[in-house]
């Protein structure tokens, strides 16, 4: 009944097509082990929602496993913008379904809540609006009884949620610690399953004896797939912090194809094992500091 | 990366950090996104200065965060030091910015119009662009939530200052006048901080108007770097404060001892 | 008290908690509310039988709590002993129960009608009622949300199951036939519970249909204890199994040591 | 500059005829002292939001405070109705604004979202959603593209939220602990002030050491009034346990109005202060178990 896959068969776990969504916040708790499995195993024609991601997406749109992103925001930060994510979404290999921050949230939250929407006020003004009017994913309305306006966000249906937490028991019992999930609940909230990769596997009286942090429930877990250091280039807080390093060389290579693809293949995907990842780019998975 | 301000002793960065501070007061609720090297130092600062009570979650996350200093990212855990609340709930975060819990919000944006809004989703045809850039990210959330919205650029030109903006990513003042109040919006864009001057806002038709000149820079030159017309005050047009010596020395001491201001330079 | 169930070697609280507790199942995802005490000796005995998997939140709190004991307050945390989870948002707990992450709740109301509604708001008229009840607090919440809803009662009487609610408070089948599913919602009742008698619902009409009678009572004994006309099945009607002596031995030592079940007799 | 103030004044700065919403949940962390306080001091008209609530409501309507009540559930539990609420229900002289949990937490969440409604499936189906057919409170809706039906709910202003927690510093920073709001924070969140009974007032630093447990920013804490066992005779977990033994005897004497005028004055307002109060109820003040 144990719930503790290996990253291999998570990734597995995910078909080709699924709309998969990624936690983490930026260069925070993304599952970069995870995501570097679905890159490893080739996957093909996956939609990610991203709510504010970086990476996590570069990498899976560098490894050619990306039909469409829905997002906030792809980006770097000062380091600088996703290299293949750019270069894929002016090429338009891949297509961008463009939200902000609330009004992806707020689709997540209609399904995690059956509701035919979740109104917001996010997006009124901008050109954001106008690009789900065919659709109607995201709709200007306006209520009757105020005249006020305001954003119908309708269901986004997840086929699966990836997220970074620090511990997990076999139940599927999982702690992010401390509690900071960003906006990771959201996701798993509203995902038909959710894989978590842990940074170390624990016992049930990890949890018994400090219930009041645990992050998610067992019954929203759905696999946990141990992964030392797993966050890593991102951020997992307080155990480590992003790697800037490995943000520079990767955006650095990305000028040349021909260096990307090696440094691509050396530094990210080639290695077999995670363990043989962390190895090539020089980061200890001793326990931290 | 760090010019000097002619005849004060400071660097553009510092005056902007300065500049951006003095805007703020007590009752400033504020938090910060990605890359806003220059409102986390203003918000560091005024709390040091002259408004202790000011509010700042570091990240949206850290509430009163005093880190030791800045790192690379604004967005990271390292900001997070000595903070009196690592905030866990979105949903609360979201309540309190739609409610205006959280008054204050800064932006800037790859292009920006005259009546401050802002673009970080596309240089070029939204179809086809010529450059993509991240994306809105909060912007298209907080521009209309949030009263209190401050803008700022260390890179005035045409490219950035311009008429008509490839995409709206986050509402300024919207197309002027009284867009914001007809959709519901509270207040909107007060100050826009650059590297060569401070605009504010026309009250009437929410243009940007000129507020003050850093020293040595002339109207005359902050026109020529701006692709619309901008807005002229009534009289002279003043001179951006002078920093004093202590806002200087804690700026560079306390708030920032790393000049991670200038990784926006 | 606590009235011994003829040739079965328990009390009816004792029958009612082990049919309860039958009816869950390893995919039960549980929560409970208020007075809720039969359902709580549900939850915990499947789990040490046959449910091991089974989910319940005490409370709707505390996830896989295993009380040593239970107090004399269903929503206290006296009943979250041992537990893997105090959850603290509430916005998640709505989450779950809207989207059916939660599956499992049971009602019992002052007065319940044929087709499973309940009411616990007044008896009498609303505008001036004979006796003001506590409200319906979350039936009107979770009969629309839970799609495996329970219905108990130690009262079987003709003042609790009555042909016309003075009041709907929680929703169960609604009008019968197809009404939740016209209405959008998940499931619905599927037992009900009492000292005389299980309750299934015809498949067609979604009215209470005697599905077996406890040991001792009569067919007849149920209809006259209930204001409405009840269902009967095809064939004859079953008397309610038997309780094991181990289930009763896990009930009375382990789940429920201080016989808190007999609060609601 | 300092949010520390007194019982006495903190009930003083809630005006006659203000919405004040009561935290806790049933027999758990209500803000007791506050509320005790309010009836000492002879508020009229007030308007109460009580999403599950007992005791708190039954003091305010015994003390004549109380105009109307907005509330999911008020009862003892398992221990009984609430006495005075039923009888001035019956009698008419409290009015009662009748809703499910939810359909009073979406409209506490319109109110601090500042939208015109937040969308539930609560209510449907039930009697609950007619009594506000001629107010618009709350109102059924069908979803044009869906057709689906929800219940808009909008927003409900609330003047005043009254909470108990375990520690404050001076400066409002407010923390229980553990961090388990039962929908305290929805009120916090909706209302204009929020008064906070504490436990104990502590250091700021108790705050920055562990800052991942605090539940309230400063700016949402108006007030800090310090009440050690202020919850009483409710729980506060997990100092303190509920005394049932305080609710048994409170609704024996309710049986008869001259028992109980004597039993509310010697057992509830009369004590002077809150710890005379905890004195004639032989409660000790001393450090938690």
């Amino acid at each position: 009944m144990s719930k503790v896959t290996t990253l291999e068969e998570a990734a597995a776990s995910v078909p080709d097509g699924a709309t998969v969504a990624i936690g983490g916040l930026s260069m925070n708790s993304a599952p970069m082990a995870l995501v570097r499995e679905l890159a490893r195993q080739q996957k093909k024609d996956l939609e990610l929602v991203a709510i504010v991601a970086g990476m996590a997406v570069d990498w899976l749109v560098a490894g050619g496993c990306v039909r469409r992103v829905l997002s906030g925001l792809v980006s770097f930060e000062g380091l600088g913008l996703a290299p293949n994510f750019r270069a894929a979404v002016q090429s338009g290999r891949v297509a961008i379904e463009e939200y902000s921050e609330h009004l992806l949230i707020c689709r997540l939250q209609a399904q995690s809540h059956n509701l035919p929407f979740m109104p917001t006020r996010a997006g009124l003004g901008t050109d954001v609006l106008g690009l789900h009017a065919a659709s109607g994913a995201v709709r200007e309305e306006k209520d009757g009884p105020t005249g006020e306006h305001y954003v119908a966000c309708t269901r986004l249906p997840v086929d699966v949620a990836l997220v970074h937490a620090h511990e997990a028991d076999e139940r599927g019992t999982t702690r992010v610690n401390p509690k900071l999930v960003w906006m990771d609940n959201e996701i798993v909230n509203a995902a038909a399953r959710t894989v978590a990769s842990v940074e170390r596997v624990v016992d049930t009286e990890a949890f018994t004896s400090q219930p009041e942090r645990t992050t998610y429930p067992r019954f929203m877990i759905d696999a946990v797939a141990p992964a030392p250091r797993g966050s890593y280039p991102c951020s997992c807080f307080p155990d480590y912090g992003h790697d800037s390093g490995f943000f520079t060389a990767y955006s650095q290579a990305a000028r040349d194809p021909e260096t990307f693809r090696r440094f691509f293949h050396e530094q990210v995907v080639g290695p077999d094992t995670w363990d043989d990842f962390l190895a090539a780019n020089d980061v200890s998975t001793g326990a931290p500091a | 990366m760090s010019t000097p301000v002619p005849g004060y002793d400071c660097t553009i960065d510092e005056l902007m950090a300065v500049t951006f501070s003095r805007a703020m007061s007590n009752d400033t609720r504020a938090f910060n996104g990605a890359v806003s090297f220059i409102p986390v130092c203003g918000y560091l600062l005024a709390r040091r200065t002259h408004a202790p009570e000011l509010v700042w979650a570091a990240s949206s996350i850290a509430v009163d965060a005093d880190p030791e200093e800045i790192g690379d990212s604004t967005l990271s855990d390292s900001l997070w030091g000595r903070a009196s609340m690592l905030s866990n709930s979105p949903f609360d975060f979201w309540s309190y910015a739609q409610g205006a819990r959280y008054n204050t919000f800064a932006f800037r944006g790859a292009q920006m119009d005259a009546c401050g809004n802002v673009n970080n989703t596309v240089i070029g045809p939204y179809e086809s662009p010529k450059v993509r850039l991240p994306g809105g990210g909060g912007m298209a959330d907080l521009g209309a939530m949030i009263p209190r919205i401050y803008l700022w650029s260390s890179t005035h030109d045409p490219r950035t200052f311009v008429e008509r903006l490839d995409f709206r990513s986050g509402m300024g003042w919207g197309d002027g006048g009284d867009h914001r109040e007809r959709m519901g919006m509270p207040g909107g864009p007060r100050l826009c901080i650059t590297n060569l001057c401070v605009f504010d806002f026309e009250p009437a038709s929410k243009r940007m108007r000129l507020a003050s000149l850093h020293p040595g820079v002339t109207a005359d030159q902050v026109q020529e770097a701006t692709g619309f017309e901008i807005a002229m005050p009534d009289g002279d047009v003043p001179i951006t404060a002078r920093p004093t010596a202590e806002e200087l020395h804690i700026l560079r001491t306390e708030v920032d001892p790393t000049s991670a201001r200038r990784r926006e330079f």
